[in-house]
């Protein structure tokens, strides 16, 4: 199977569902399609529904998905294990999405443990010549015989003679020691994970032979790097993550006191400057072209027409709470009715008339039900047909 | 319709936050200087050959003569004596203790320069300056120089 | 305007690289660097500096007078010390201070430090800060808007709008992948632009991540001195010779019927009226142009250049804003390839010096360069536009 | 070298709490004040081209705080930089505006309201480093109450010149009709306030303020087109101290004594003692008025205590304003001092006009326990 990075794509797709984190999509439903082209790639279909997972092998292309990831192969797994930057993949389209970004983006993260390369036994066995270290075996004559079961497992002998290590692909029957066990067990016994005495005398490991020889086998050899993993940074960088956080108490003043109040009334205040007639909304002190302060309030709109529009299909997450705005949304430009004419006022349009909009279209406001004369007493605003 | 100032019935305050997450990084010498303290209890300072002093906390380049002090690090004793104190009286997000507390400078045996750390076990008003005091390492590490606790009388 | 009261020279330049992994330094260790790079380029040691300016954005990296924290790297123990903010123009503006502070005889010599480090802080969050927090902030949600964009397709055309802006875009990559500092260099070929135009994923309308800004840490320091100084510390100065800033209220309101003045070129018919400079697309010989994105990019190389029409799509076209062009744009890679927000309105000037002392490396351009024209935008459209002189012959002054 | 005149200054009224105003208001009001006082406009020929603004982004709570109010300074399409430091290093920035020959008129504009965020202690905490600074809670009151120990053993400052010092302070306060805090108090009632941070009491420490600064700079060929009893500014020096508190000796004024030294070298004082009429030094707590005294040159190292029992403070005409004890926010103290500076030498300073007074200076700080000094010379 094709390996990039030391990792095949299929190992990604395999690791999914151990390394889902259901708490973290609770309030998720979303299908997500790959596209991997090149060798060792291929198409699956990942459906995320409210805390549960679902990873299905589709046979040809997918399309109808909340977001699909076209890639080749050596860029998904270069990505994904941290090797290659998302950045710029993205940026220079080595990496091409369909439908909603954000879902990657934003989602995508809780919904899954980062990947960790998959190291497999066999890996391990194979590299042991290459990892062994001849100052350390003065006067060893050993046959070290593994029996290991299971995925990545096999039979191997390893035969350390005169300062020298030699790996055979069989077990031979006359080894110093052989250690039987499952293929798993080795890896992690071999990366930390799980502790060598208490491996034994729980019986996961088995060892026909000479056990002192088996304990003292490990110092032999260098510790096995996963090819994948990212190499153990030369020194320890110490960070420190926290949301310096200063709790404000803003003042609206008598001119946005008087827009706020407006609002509670579904009106719309303006400031007029004396001098040159200019209405501002929303309402400001001054006029900054007159230099002169505006006392003099005008209603304006309610309704309105559109110059410009913005649709919006990447809404950054919020810095506090993560949440994500829908996508998409669109911010309308617009010149309530009775304004002067360089004067343009900037609120979202309804989204069920995302498709309809126009520039030069009339809209309207809608209100909220209940208005406490903030921000949140304007909701959008609508076509006005 | 004017606006009226006199009775600032239009005027209105609305509250609000600013937060922000960020992610600070001690850099080389600092991570070398926080991991002393959370690894080994040890308290580091950098010197200066050229001025003869040792600084803590370590700073890559000496204020005076602008030469690398990043090489030459020096292990300290995890004694030494208060220069200067306040005993803080007031509370706030930020302070790491409740009031009253005494926050100290207290320079460690072969430092030049002391730091501010916070003095534990003695009351606020017995506290001198040039009384002898030695670290308490934290538990619990912080990443930041409260991986030593506090400092406590000898 | 009075007469000028000395000229300035800038005789050191020093950057960082700009990249988002800087985890091994902290904030004053990052400044430091770029400050020993530059005494080293001006060949001077800080006794030499009279004066240091600093500038960043604050919230970015959450550090309340964060020139007292990076005392420890800007070397300003002991010195007069200034700190000028203003917002993305901080760059420039800390540039346009420094060549009062010389000009004005109070220094003689002064060192102005931009630096961010947004690893640290959060970006977006801290752009969504702009804005108002009674009404606005709770609309924007960080500074994306396609207004140019859709404009700019309104009046070209769909297709020849989108084929320039990505032309543009391609054309700052590969001035990018020439200048060893930039941040990103994706080595794009001008094949890709269709691909490009429909994958790249869109953020807002037709302004799509491709054409967007990159976030990048790295700190620019320049050293500025007065003339008599200047020709005594270095063999090619490069002459301030005039600047302007020019801001616009608070609010983005200027999407009405009727459009007001750009801000750009506002500055720049003040500043060519005030130095009888008919025609900037013949006079000067490079422009390092603050440009967030492709879109806005080539919009403003209109305004700043006071053309009409399709003049500026044009000169792209016709290629005359290539290194070997009429008048290059952003050798540097601009703002697309790299962009420490508050060191990057000094980019523009200090590689603008760097092309006239004919030392940019790389990206240097081939014919001879002698005048240098180079812009800070930030905030609401604001704009700083500063002129830069090769050789002293525009202005007789006697106590230099 | 060439004269800057400061023409006018308007002051907002400090208070702790502005709640029906935003800094947009406070700055309109104070603009309004000194158009009437000037006839100051903003026209492309001959008017004001150029403003230096002095903020701070962290206690307006707002990215680019000055965008928010270009309007109301008149900056829209004009030139505006911000100082985003101690607002008396605007008035050094603006002088080298006018002095390089760039313009010849110059707005200069400084407001702040503590009163906003939920603690000015909160926000100063965060101009330490994240790993030693702030993690052991430095903040500007705490660092300073350090500095005041070692001053109160290096001079033998006593509690009750301390006291001295704030009922001093809230008699000339109560003659300022833009001061803060204005009632007045006995050496008992500031002796026995509760302990804020020991060794300074919370009387000893300026109340939460706000407020806004403005004034109008021109050259000296301009000059009478605003005003005809202008201010000359003929000194400015500033100077940075290092920033780790064990780097420094608290009690030295090193850094204050060199901005003094510089300022007083550009505008040709030898001796302040002989040649200074008038002080306003920013006195954030009680113990910095002495001290600050000391690095200006108006006793000797360590005096500063003896100065304030020889009625020191009084001979110098010092803070007759009511200083920095009377209440003003942070980052808006420097051209509080120099206001009263600069009314005094016009002879507009009402109750509290003093003597003869032909040349004054006005100091500021920033930073951690005087981490940062400025000192302005202003002459008639």
């Amino acid at each position: 199977m094709a390996e990039y990075f030391g990792t095949a794509v299929e190992d990604i797709f395999n690791t999914m569902e151990e390394r889902f984190l259901s708490e973290g999509t609770l309030d998720v439903d979303v299908t997500i399609g790959y596209n991997i082209s090149g060798e060792g790639g291929g198409n699956w279909k990942v459906t995320i529904k409210e805390g549960t997972l679902k990873v299905e092998d589709a046979d040809g292309e997918v399309t109808d998905c909340t977001a699909v990831l076209n890639a080749n192969a050596e860029t998904f797994v270069g990505v994904t294990l941290g090797k290659l930057d998302a950045g710029e993949a993205f940026s220079s389209g080595n990496i091409k999405v369909d439908g909603d970004l954000t879902v990657l983006v934003a989602i995508l993260p809780k919904a899954f443990k980062p990947f960790k390369p998959v190291i497999k036994a066999s890996a391990i066995v194979e590299s042991v010549e290459e990892r062994f270290l001849p100052e350390k075996a003065e006067g060893v004559d050993i046959k070290i015989g593994y029996d290991l079961s299971g995925d990545g497992g096999g039979q191997w002998t390893v035969v350390v003679k005169d300062q020298t290590c030699t790996l055979k692909e069989v077990l031979d029957d006359d080894c110093t020691v052989i250690m039987r066990m499952e293929a798993q067990v080795f890896v992690d016994l071999n990366q930390g994970k799980l502790d060598g005495g208490t491996a034994f005398s729980s019986g996961q490991v088995k060892v026909d032979g000479d056990i002192g020889v088996a304990g003292q086998s490990a110092s032999l050899f260098e510790k096995y790097v996963a090819e994948g993993a990212a190499e153990e940074e030369g020194e320890e960088l110490i960070s420190l993550k926290c949301v310096p956080s200063i709790n404000q108490r803003y003042a609206t003043g008598p001119t946005m006191g008087k827009w706020f109040d407006g609002l509670k009334e579904k009106k719309f205040f303006a400031s007029k400057c004396p001098q040159c007639g200019r209405t501002l909304v929303p309402p400001r002190e001054i006029c900054a072209q007159c230099r002169v302060r505006c006392n003099e309030f005008v209603e304006v709109g309610p309704d309105a027409t559109v110059t410009l529009i913005d649709v919006v299909y990447y809404a950054s997450p919020d810095p506090l709470t993560g949440k994500i705005r829908e996508t998409p949304y669109t911010a309308l430009f617009m010149v309530l009715d009775g304004v002067s004419r360089d004067e343009s006022f900037a609120h979202d349009l309804n989204p069920k008339d995302i498709d309809r909009i126009k520039p030069g279209m009339k809209v309207r406001p809608v209100w909220a039900e209940k208005r406490m004369g903030t921000y949140r007493d304007l909701l959008y605003f609508e076509i006005a047909d | 319709m004017q606006i009226s100032y006199e009775d600032r019935k239009d005027c209105k305050v609305m509250t609000g936050k600013m937060a922000l997450p960020n992610h600070y990084f001690a850099g080389r010498l600092g991570s070398k200087f926080i991991i002393a303290l959370r690894d080994e209890n040890k308290i580091l300072g950098v010197k200066c050959e050229k001025c003869d002093k040792v600084f803590v906390p370590p700073r890559e380049y000496c204020e005076r003569c602008m030469s690398k002090l990043d090489e030459c690090w020096v292990e300290l004793s995890n004694e030494g004596v208060i220069t200067n104190y306040t005993v803080v009286n007031y509370n706030d997000k930020h302070l790491p203790r409740r009031a009253p507390y005494i926050l100290a400078l207290i320079k460690v045996d072969g430092a030049d320069t002391p730091f501010p750390h916070i003095v534990e076990g003695i009351d606020a008003e017995d506290v001198k300056t040039g009384m002898k005091v030695k670290a308490v390492f934290a538990e619990e590490t912080t990443n930041t120089i409260r991986d030593l606790d506090h400092f406590e009388p000898v | 305007m009075a007469k000028k009261n000395r000229n300035v020279g800038i005789v050191g330049i020093g950057q960082t690289e700009y990249s988002s992994h800087k985890e091994h330094q902290n904030q004053a260790e990052m400044v430091n660097e770029a400050v020993r790079y530059a005494l080293e380029d001006a060949n001077i040691t800080l006794d030499d500096i009279d004066c240091v300016l600093h500038g960043n954005m604050e919230l970015f990296e959450m550090v309340f007078q964060p020139d007292m924290w990076h005392s420890l790297g800007s070397g300003a123990y002991g010195k007069d010390q200034f700190r000028i903010t203003t917002g993305g123009t901080t760059g420039a503006s800390l540039v346009c201070a420094a060549d009062n502070l010389v000009a004005s005889g109070m220094y003689d010599v002064v060192m102005a430090i931009g630096m961010e480090k947004l690893q640290e802080g959060h970006t977006t969050g801290g752009i969504t800060n702009m804005a108002d927090p009674l009404w606005f902030r709770h609309l924007q949600t960080g500074a994306l808007t396609a207004t140019t964009a859709t404009m700019m397709m309104d009046e070209f055309g769909e297709e020849r709008a989108k084929k320039a802006a990505m032309k543009y875009r391609i054309l700052m990559d590969k001035h990018a992948c020439l200048n060893p500092r930039a941040h990103r260099r994706f080595g794009l070929e001008y094949e890709q632009a269709d691909d490009l135009m429909n994958t790249s994923p869109q953020l807002v309308g037709e302004l799509r991540l491709i054409h967007m800004c990159s976030q990048s840490d790295g700190a620019c320091v320049m050293i500025f001195a007065s003339e008599k100084k200047a020709k005594k510390m270095c063999k090619t100065p490069v002459w301030i010779r005039d600047h302007i800033t020019v801001h616009r209220e608070e609010t983005f309101n200027n999407f009405g019927i009727e459009m007001p003045e750009m801000t750009h070129h506002y500055a720049a018919r003040k500043l060519f009226e005030r130095n009888g400079i008919k025609d900037p697309v013949e006079y000067f010989d490079v422009f390092e142009m603050y440009d967030p994105s492709a879109w806005w990019g080539l919009d403003w190389a209109r305004e700043f250049l006071l053309l009409k029409d399709d003049e500026h799509i044009k000169l792209l076209e016709d290629g005359e804003f290539d290194l070997d062009g009429k008048l290059p744009i952003n050798p540097s890679g601009g703002v697309t390839a790299s962009n420490p927000i508050g060191a990057t309105a000094m980019l523009r000037p200090a590689e603008a010096a760097m092309q006239l002392r004919g030392d940019a490396g790389p990206q240097q351009i081939k014919k001879k360069v002698k005048h240098a024209l180079a812009s800070g935008f930030g905030g609401t459209l604001w704009s700083v536009l500063m002129m830069l002189e090769k050789d002293l012959d525009w202005q007789e002054v006697e106590n230099g | 070298m060439k004269r800057v005149a400061v023409c006018a200054v308007a002051q907002h009224k400090c208070d702790s709490n502005i709640w029906h105003k935003r800094f947009q208001g406070m700055l309109l009001d104070v603009l309004e004040d000194i158009q009437k006082q000037t006839g100051m406009h903003f026209s492309e020929e001959g008017g004001v081209r150029s403003i230096v603004s002095a903020s701070d982004d962290v206690f307006d709570a707002r990215t680019i705080s000055d965008n928010g109010i270009t309007d109301v300074i008149g900056a829209h399409y004009r030139e505006e930089e911000k100082m985003a430091q101690e607002s008396l290093n605007a008035l050094g920035y603006a002088m080298s505006i006018i002095l390089s020959g760039h313009e010849d008129v110059v707005y200069v504009a400084g407001h702040c309201k503590e009163s906003q965020g939920e603690s000015r202690n909160v926000c100063t905490n965060l101009s330490y480093d994240p790993f030693y600074g702030r993690a052991m809670g430095l903040d500007y009151t705490n660092v300073a109450a350090l500095q005041a120990r070692a001053y109160m053993e290096k001079s033998g400052l006593t509690e009750e010149q301390m006291a001295k010092v704030v009922v001093r302070a809230r008699q000339w306060a109560e003659k300022n009709p833009y001061a803060n805090a204005t009632e007045q108090v006995e050496l008992g009632d500031v002796m026995y306030s509760p302990m804020l941070c020991d060794p300074i009491r919370t009387m000893h420490a300026y109340p939460v303020s706000d407020g806004a600064v403005v004034m109008l700079l021109a050259s000296e060929e301009r000059a009478h087109e605003f005003t005809d009893n202008p201010v000359w500014l003929t000194g400015f020096g500033s100077c940075m101290d290092s920033y780790f508190l064990g780097d420094r000796d608290l009690a030295s004024n090193f850094a204050l004594k060199q901005a003094a030294e510089r300022a007083y070298k550009m505008a040709g004082v030898k001796d302040a003692r002989k040649e200074i009429d008038l002080v306003e030094v920013m006195d954030c707590y009680a113990y910095q008025q002495p001290m600050w005294l000391e690095g200006l040159g108006f006793c000797g190292d360590g005096e500063g205590a003896k100065f304030i029992d020889e009625e020191g403070p009084a001979k110098y005409n010092v803070n007759l304003s009511g200083g920095m004890l009377a209440g003003n926010p942070i980052m808006t103290s420097g051209l509080y001092r120099m206001a009263e500076a600069v009314l005094q030498l016009k002879g507009d300073a009402g109750e509290r006009q003093a003597a003869d007074v032909n040349r004054a200076i006005a100091q500021s700080t920033t930073g951690g326990a005087g981490q940062f000094h400025t000192v302005v010379v202003l002459e008639k």
